[in-house]
């Protein structure tokens, strides 16, 4: 009973923590990309007010019942997601479910996220949502193939499919995958840029384009809730990649800094480059990042 | 004088074969289809008579004088063949003959290429 | 042009091995074989002195019955083939000029002749050259020479299919005998007589006496047929 | 009686009797139908193992008997035979001939039976070659074009059975007995190149059925032209007949030092999945889709039984298992929908979902199924897939598989938008959910899959016991099926299901609950025509509804894997052929007189060659 | 008067004689005859084999009470009797098909026709019973003959061209017979089979040689084989319906009859066996290879034939046991199965004038009867269980396996496929195309419908049961390998 208790709370302290520093990369990120277009932006703490303001506000038309399914199933998605990814390596404190899940499982259910909204999406009708999550659903078919190669590589080269079996080797063999299999690290950073549908691939939620995409239905609860999730994804990728790549975080400081590093690398991609059409952004996944992923499967195969 | 028999009765079968099947393989003309095949059979009749003969041998029937003579007789056999064969080939002939008048009538020509309703 | 060479090549070949199979058979010794069974048994045990009559209706008279059916066949086949339905009033007509006095009053007198010598010819079938093949073939040369001459001869042909049904059924009937009294078919029942008379031989004078009439009707009929038809649009004229 | 003479006699004499009743008194057909069907299962499932049958005809010694691994497909093919019969009864309700119908069905189900148990391959072929009769006599049922999906259907099974009909017979002149476990026991005896070529042969004829790649070119129109109760079964059950003669094959006729083998099959198979689930992503009805799903998903069971290791054969059969689970529900889905609206072409057909509800969560279910997204039963089998495949070093197919069945997102949201989710035609106003015959078969089989999910065990139970049939050893804890949660990988690395369905249902029903009860009372339904479109106020009679070309920017990234499609190269195949025919067919130009040269060539070839023999 | 063989050939040679007498008399014995006569003749057949197969004797029946090898004496062992029974059995059948077949034909042709149809099978039979060589030769020469008159017998098609090509063929196969007879003679002395057998291992090879390459020839232009047999799709095509049937259940059979009997009895050169197997392949192949590309519904049957008789050759070839068993199974199949496609395909393209297949859109529904027997037949002849055509092509298969010919078991399977894909075309032209052709149709008559009926009865029943006459063909085929037996059996009769 009382474990269970300690679970919950446990379960619970990982959400508020994935939570508010998802939104604080997301206004970091407002206001780093403020700064190079030379503009003052918002404050960094933007973010929270937008959420509070989402949630108060009255929601008073819906166009059914899996409308209001799809945000659900976008937070559930986050959330298992995120009880499954180890945050520290020391101390059994946010180890909440990481010993009964793996990679594959991982990767899995981060797509259930989006298939959640796209559901929600659909039924609304609006053809800017269905443009959008087509959009959204092949580029997904693009990233997730260099993705996927980086890990099996990863996979086949330590031996383990469990996150917590990569970092402990990675502590015992004292050095990073990126440096131990540098072009899975490529690979899978290439299709990070994917992963964040920031600019260039923002092609989902194309502002000007197909009015932001999937969500252009959604708004007060619907909408603070899909922020919400996608605040606690980004930190559950973040962390993912910390995990594998970077041998993991003992305390909550060494975890911030290198999220933060690799968190810089899609938005600053972002910042200097124009937006792809979906089908090039596909073949784009497809030429480069998969070179890499096969050269980092190869590379592991023979380490 | 045997060997002169030998080689011309032997000579004029497979002589009459040969013209027969020239005739029947390259000219055009139904007619002379057909009377190639009869020289062809005719060849081969003659051969058969031939293969029967022995020398000096009387022919198989027993009239009075021949009776008590040790005289040879030539076998008969092939004789009986060929009266058959001969019957047989009249037959051939006498239909083939009609299929000619037919064709003739249906087609109004002989030239065997030019009958091709039937191919492929 | 390159269709005879290619008969040309082919024959030539035929004809190298044709010689070759030929110059291994050799000319004019007697060998050891049936032929010399039948010579020995003929004279003694048939009582027929032509031994190739005997071969053809006793020792082989199978292949006989199945050579007279052949005859049958070519002369139905060739009716049947040369069928055409009778337009009303067509008469035929078999040559356009009657022919000569000459010719009609020679063969008035050579065709009774004829008849005889083919009767002879098949009815002596068991002792001297000839048989029902001969003498019917002569007999149809008569009936021939009829139709060359004179341009209304007829030949009856209900009475020709009545004649070679007769005989072809004495023919086979004669053989059933031999099967009905506990012997084989087509074996000889009747006594045989002495050799070199004319009753002897047993079955074979009764058989070859029946062939010849068949194969006399079935060339008369045969020859008949072709003449007919062979004038389609043929005007009347008398 | 031996109780499977009484399931054949059931089933063949219940088809014929089908065929009469429908002349005599149709009304009482369809419950006779169901009733027999019930019967079978009745005697199928109090069959035990050991019950078998040895008798003689036509001078060869036949044995018929359930092995596990037959019995296990042998549940698949009665469950599912039952309920897609139940499910005909409405599906069916009016159409002509129903007797031949019937009796095509009960025929195929009862030849699919007899293949499972026949233990000798003259049996096993001539079950096979009825059930290529009675399915090709349903295929060619009803529906447009049956001229020319018929006969492809047809020749490529012929080319299947003849292959087969070939390796049965090498393998009688080896062993000289057409008894399964004697040639299993003496196949290794014989010449390397001899088994090769036996089992290649045998994997052709099994492989049409399965569609694998460079023979599934019948698939597509056969699934799609037959009436879809029917296409359940037939992408459910009857290909995987293909996969029993695939584990048959892989497992105890090839020795382990082909490997050469397994790998060559398994990447036809994973060739076949990703190209099938690329044409499968631009289909635009409905039927198609399925049907180029199934030959994908098929190809993923033929990855599984051909990695060759514990856990891969165990993926594949469950997999198996699961497709035709959740394959048959969304087949029968869109005959419900095909039966309701009139047509399944997803261009037109949309916003269904308050029309068939009940239908669209069997539909949902079974897609997520199919996408093989936890918590749900596709997960399990996809999760040990690629374990196996990992373990194994087999990453290439990893990848392949991944990329396919990334690729499946795509067309799993298809058919769900297409049909039920999006804009609501007013046309479809009064469209009225599928009767209760075809729901209940439905929401049975999505409740397996769910099931399915959380506790494998019930599947995973038959699985091992087909799998001692195979040749592999038991390796799960004797544990009862609902504690059986827990999935190891041979690395040591585990999932623990049931920890992953509470948290989502943790979660999920958190959510729900939350975003449901804050301010639900004032919170109305809107039209779909009523959205937001930058200003402008969308009347009732504009379009809004975005289906053509759905997934174009897609199509245009994949275009250079399509353009050719393997049709075309039968086609062409075809054409050359037909051309060489004809040209052969010239050697007879109707002149006698040619034909008496041939006649004398001839002649004189065979002198000139006979100098050799005969010494001229 | 005690049954024996010789009725086969005697019988119906009398009724071919009076047959024009009862014309006479009454117009409908002319056509009554036959089927008597045919009917008479299986009766014996079963008798004669009941007596065969359980006394395990072979009779001799010989001819002008000259034992062989003096006189012509007939054979009627397992194999030839069961060759011959299927012949009376298949013929009369027929005979029932034919019987009202076409009233406009008048009264004389009908009389000529029933002659010529009835000699047509007394010649087959003849030629499978006789024991001498040269009778053997006749035989042939009268079913020919019969076979040319027939072939031509309507003016209105295109018969006299393919009677002439076949005579012409034909002739050709005489001469070469002939001729093999001649120099056969020449050596050996002796025209009985069983003699000639006795004495041809002594025989100088030259002309062992020679002979058998002539008699290979000969008669492989009556059985069909490749290069020699330009005349059987015009012939099976012109001649009318029934008369089809027979050419391909019984005319060809005594050809194969004949070639087999020459291999396998008379000579003892094993080379040939392996140029049957190459000829037959060779011949199948081509066969059914055209066959796909015809537009024509009875030329396709023709060349379909062709193909099977192919398939006979090789598995005669292939020599074993086995093999031989399987040959005689197919042609016993062949025999009922194609007489059965023909007798229905003569109905469904009756008044078609080019018998073109594209008439046959859609018939499947105005005569629902004649098309479905079609259809099985096409079913059974592609060798689909559960007909007949599946066990002998399984036993032909098995038995190239046994004698590890991969490559022949290949091309046969691909053969295979092509004669499905043909016949499929045509059922499905059948049953799914519309009706477009302005062709009238023409319902069989009852007895027409009758007798296709019995044969598709005989199919499925063989195919359901084969064991039903599996016991016949395996006597059969031991019989045919064991030559020894044949000689003694043949020269030990004496005189009776």
């Amino acid at each position: 009973m009382n474990t269970i208790l300690i679970e919950i709370l446990g379960a619970i302290a990982t959400i508020l923590l994935a939570f508010t520093v998802g939104m604080l990369y997301g206004g970091a990120r407002r206001k780093v990309i403020a700064r190079i277009q030379n503009r003052v932006g918002p404050p960094i703490y933007q973010n929270f007010i937008d959420v509070v303001k989402l949630y108060s506000k009255e929601t008073s038309i819906h166009h059914g019942w899996i409308q209001h399914m799809g945000p659900v199933f976008a937070i559930t998605a986050s959330i298992t997601s995120l009880m499954f990814v180890p945050i520290l390596t020391s101390g059994n404190w946010f180890s909440n479910l990481n010993f009964s899940g793996d990679l594959i499982f991982l990767i899995y259910m981060m797509v259930f996220g989006s298939l959640g909204m796209a559901l929600g999406a659909g039924q609304t009708g609006n053809p800017n949502s269905a443009i959008g999550v087509s959009r959204g659903l092949s580029q997904m078919v693009g990233y997730e193939i260099p993705f996927v190669m980086s890990m099996v590589a990863l996979m086949t080269q330590f031996h383990t499919t469990s996150i917590t079996g990569m970092i402990e080797l990675q502590a015992q063999s004292e050095s990073w995958m990126m440096f131990s299999n540098p072009f899975a690290f490529i690979a899978a950073i290439m299709a990070m840029l994917g992963m964040f549908h920031y600019a260039p691939f923002d092609i989902v939620h194309a502002p000007a384009e197909v009015a932001s995409g999937p969500v252009s239905e959604f708004g007060g609860k619907y909408l603070g809730m899909m922020m919400t999730s996608g605040s606690i994804f980004a930190f559950v990728k973040l962390t993912l990649f910390v995990d594998v790549f970077m041998g993991g975080a003992s305390n909550l400081i060494e975890l911030v800094i290198k999220t933060f590093a690799l968190y810089m690398i899609p938005v600053l991609y972002g910042v200097i480059n124009p937006r792809y059409r979906t089908e090039q952004a596909i073949t784009y996944f497809w030429k480069w990042p998969a070179f890499f992923g096969l050269i980092g499967l190869v590379w592991a195969a023979f380490y | 004088m045997n060997e002169f028999l030998t080689i011309s009765i032997y000579g004029t079968a497979v002589a009459l074969m040969l013209i027969g099947f020239y005739a029947v393989l390259a000219k055009k003309n139904l007619l002379k289809i057909v009377i190639g095949l009869s020289i062809v059979d005719s060849g081969l009749h003659l051969l058969f008579v031939a293969i029967g003969y022995v020398n000096n041998g009387t022919a198989p029937i027993f009239s009075p004088e021949v009776l008590g003579s040790t005289q040879a007789m030539v076998d008969p056999v092939p004789q009986a063949l060929v009266l058959t064969a001969i019957v047989i080939g009249f037959a051939v002939t006498a239909v083939a003959l009609s299929l000619v008048i037919r064709l003739y009538r249906h087609h109004n020509t002989a030239a065997i290429d030019e009958i091709k309703n039937l191919k492929w | 042009m390159i269709k005879r060479i290619i008969v040309f090549l082919i024959l030539a070949t035929i004809g190298y091995f044709l010689v070759g199979v030929v110059s291994q058979i050799p000319f004019g010794e007697d060998r050891n074989n049936v032929g010399d069974y039948y010579i020995e048994k003929t004279p003694t045990e048939l009582k027929v002195s032509n031994a190739v009559t005997a071969i053809v209706v006793n020792y082989r008279g199978f292949d006989t019955l199945g050579e007279v059916t052949v005859l049958f066949l070519a002369a139905t086949g060739l009716s049947s083939i040369m069928y055409r339905r009778r337009r009303k009033g067509e008469k035929q007509i078999r040559a356009k000029l009657p022919s000569s006095r000459i010719i009609q009053i020679g063969s008035q007198i050579l065709f009774p002749l004829i008849v005889l010598l083919g009767a002879y010819v098949f009815i002596h079938g068991h002792l001297s050259p000839g048989g029902g093949f001969q003498g019917g073939a002569i007999i149809a040369t008569a009936t021939l020479l009829m139709l060359i001459s004179y341009r209304k001869f007829k030949v009856n042909h209900n009475v020709i299919s009545w004649i070679e049904s007769i005989a072809g059924v004495v023919f086979v009937t004669v053989g059933f005998v031999g099967l009905i009294l506990g012997m084989t078919f087509l074996e000889n029942f009747l006594p045989t007589g002495e050799l070199n008379d004319l009753l002897s031989g047993g079955i074979i004078g009764i058989i070859y006496v029946a062939v010849g009439f068949k194969v006399a009707s079935e060339l008369a009929g045969v020859i008949d047929t072709v003449l007919l038809n062979n004038r389609p649009e043929a005007k009347n004229e008398n | 009686m031996n109780s499977l003479i009484i399931i054949l006699i059931l089933v063949f004499g219940g088809a014929i009797i089908s065929f009469v009743l429908n002349k005599f008194l149709p009304i009482l057909l369809n419950s006779f139908v169901v009733l027999i069907m019930l019967a079978v299962s009745y005697f199928f499932f109090s069959i035990d193992a050991a019950v078998q049958l040895n008798f003689e005809i036509g001078g060869f010694h036949l044995q018929w008997g359930f092995t596990s691994a037959g019995y296990l497909f042998g549940i698949i093919v009665v469950v599912l035979g039952f309920l897609t019969l139940l499910y005909s009864t409405a599906y069916m309700n009016g159409k002509d001939n129903l007797g031949y119908f019937y009796m095509n069905f009960l025929f195929s189900i009862g030849a699919m039976l007899g293949i499972l148990m026949s233990r000798d391959l003259i049996s096993l072929f001539f079950f096979w070659e009825i059930m290529t009769w009675s399915s090709y006599l349903i295929v060619i049922y009803s529906g447009k074009d049956v001229d020319r999906r018929g006969l492809k259907y047809m020749i490529f099974s012929a080319i299947g059975a003849y292959s087969m009909l070939m390796a049965i017979v090498i393998v009688y002149s080896f062993i000289g007995s057409f008894l399964l476990e004697d040639i299993f026991t003496s196949i290794y005896a014989i010449g390397f190149g001899y088994q090769l070529a036996i089992a290649i042969l045998l994997m052709i004829g099994f492989g049409v059925k399965t569609a694998i790649m460079p023979v599934h070119v019948w698939a597509p129109e056969a699934y799609a032209g037959s009436p879809m109760s029917f296409t359940a079964l037939f992408s459910g059950a009857l290909s995987k007949m293909g996969v029993f003669g695939f584990a048959l094959v892989l497992f105890n006729l090839v020795s382990t030092q082909n490997w050469l083998i397994n790998e060559v099959v398994a990447w036809l198979a994973a060739i076949t999945a990703v190209l099938a689930t690329f044409y499968a992503v631009i289909q635009t009805d409905a039927k198609k889709l399925l049907a180029y799903s199934s030959i994908a998903q098929l190809g993923y069971i033929i990855i599984g039984l051909a990695s060759g290791t514990y856990l891969g054969v165990m993926a594949g059969l469950f997999l198996a298992v699961l497709h035709a689970v959740f394959k048959a529900t969304l087949f029968m889905a869109v005959g419900a929908v095909e039966r309701q609206v009139g047509t399944t072409d997803m261009t037109k057909v949309t916003g269904l979902i308050r029309r068939m509800p009940l239908t669209f969560i069997a539909t949902l279910i079974s897609i997520i199924t199919l996408a093989g997204i936890p918590p749900l039963g596709g997960f399990v089998g996809k999760w040990m897939l690629y374990e196996a495949l990992i373990t194994s070093d087999h990453y290439y197919l990893v990848i392949m598989v991944f990329l396919s069945s990334t690729a499946a997102f795509l067309y799993s949201y298809r058919i769900l938008f297409g049909m039920f989710l999006g804009q609501e035609e007013p046309e479809y106003a009064n469209v009225k959910e599928a009767p209760l015959a075809m729901l209940i078969p439905m929401l049975v089989l999505s409740a397996i899959s769910v099931f399915a999910g959380t506790f494998p065990g019930f599947i995973i139970e038959p699985i091992q016991k087909a799998m001692l049939v195979l040749g592999f050893e038991n390796r799960i804890p004797n544990i009862e099926w609902y504690q059986l949660s827990v999935l190891f990988n041979s690395w040591g690395d585990k999932v623990v299901l049931q920890n992953i369905m509470i948290s989502v249902m943790g979660v999920f029903l958190v959510g729900l609950a939350f975003i449901t009860i804050k301010g639900y009372k004032n919170q109305r339904y809107v039209s779909t025509k009523d959205i937001s479109s930058s200003g402008e106020v969308i009347q009732p009679e504009d379009n809004m509804t975005f289906q053509m070309d759905f997934y174009k920017p897609f199509e245009r990234a994949i275009w250079p894997l399509l353009k050719r499609k393997i049709d075309d190269y039968y086609t062409d195949f075809g054409k050359g052929l037909e051309a060489l025919f004809d040209f052969i067919r010239r050697f007879y130009s109707g002149n006698g007189q040619l034909y008496a040269i041939y006649v004398m060539a001839f002649l004189v070839l065979l002198l000139i060659a006979g100098t050799k023999y005969f010494g001229f | 008067m005690v049954i024996s063989p010789v009725h086969y050939i005697a019988l119906p040679l009398m009724a071919a004689f009076l047959i024009p007498l009862f014309g006479k008399l009454n117009k409908n014995l002319v056509r009554l005859i036959p089927g008597l006569v045919l009917l008479y003749l299986s009766y014996i057949s079963v008798i004669l084999m009941t007596q065969v197969i359980t006394k395990d004797t072979t009779i001799i029946e010989i001819i002008a009470g000259w034992s062989p090898p003096w006189g012509i004496n007939l054979v009627f062992s397992p194999f030839t009797g069961f060759l011959v029974s299927l012949f009376s059995f298949l013929g009369f059948i027929i005979w029932i098909y034919t019987y009202n077949f076409k009233p406009e034909v008048d009264y004389a042709q009908t009389q000529k026709f029933y002659v010529l149809f009835m000699m047509l099978i007394t010649g087959a039979i003849g030629v499978v019973l006789t024991g001498d060589i040269f009778n053997l030769f006749v035989f042939l020469e009268i079913t020919a003959i019969s076979a040319y008159s027939l072939t031509a017998f309507y003016r209105e098609r295109d018969g006299a061209e393919a009677a002439f090509k076949y005579l012409l063929i034909g002739s050709f196969a005489s001469f070469l017979i002939l001729l093999a007879i001649l120099i056969l003679y020449t050596q050996v002395g002796t025209l009985n089979m069983a003699e000639i057998a006795q004495r041809v291992p002594d025989m100088n090879p030259y002309m062992k040689g020679v002979i058998l390459i002539l008699f290979f020839v000969g008669f492989g232009i009556e059985a069909e084989m490749f290069p020699l047999n330009g005349w059987v799709p015009d012939v099976y095509t012109q001649a009318p319906g029934p008369i089809g049937a027979i050419f391909a259940g019984i005319v060809v059979k005594a050809g194969v009859y004949a070639l087999i009997r020459i291999i396998f009895t008379l000579f003892d050169v094993v080379e040939v066996l392996q140029l049957l197997v190459v000829m037959g392949l060779i011949t199948m192949a081509v066969a059914e290879v055209i066959a796909m590309r015809q537009g024509r519904l009875k030329r396709m049957l023709a060349y379909s034939s062709i193909g099977q008789m192919g398939l006979v050759l090789v598995a005669f070839g292939i020599g074993t046991h086995e093999a031989v068993f399987a040959a005689i199974f197919l042609m016993f199949n062949h025999a009922i199965i194609k007489g059965m496609l023909f007798l229905s395909a003569t109905y469904l393209v009756y008044h078609s004038k080019e018998k073109n297949i594209s008439d046959l859109d859609g018939i499947g529904k105005l005569m629902p009867f004649t098309a479905f027997l079609f259809a099985l037949g096409s079913l059974a002849i592609v060798g689909l269980p559960p007909f007949a055509g599946f066990w002998s092509k399984l036993y032909i298969l098995m038995a190239a396996a046994d004698a590890r010919l991969i490559a022949v078991i290949a091309i046969i399977l691909v053969v295979s496929v092509i004669e499905i894909v043909y016949y499929f075309r045509v059922l499905h032209r059948i049953y799914f195309k519309e009706r477009i052709s302005t062709v009238e149709i023409k319902i069989p008559s009852f007895n027409a419908k009758f007798a296709m009926l019995i044969l598709a009865l005989v199919i499925v029943i063989i195919g359901v049961y084969p064991d039903l006459i599996s016991g016949l063909i395996e006597r059969a085929a031991t019989d045919l390998l064991d030559k020894q037996h044949y000689i003694q059996s043949v020269l030990s009769v004496g005189r009776n």
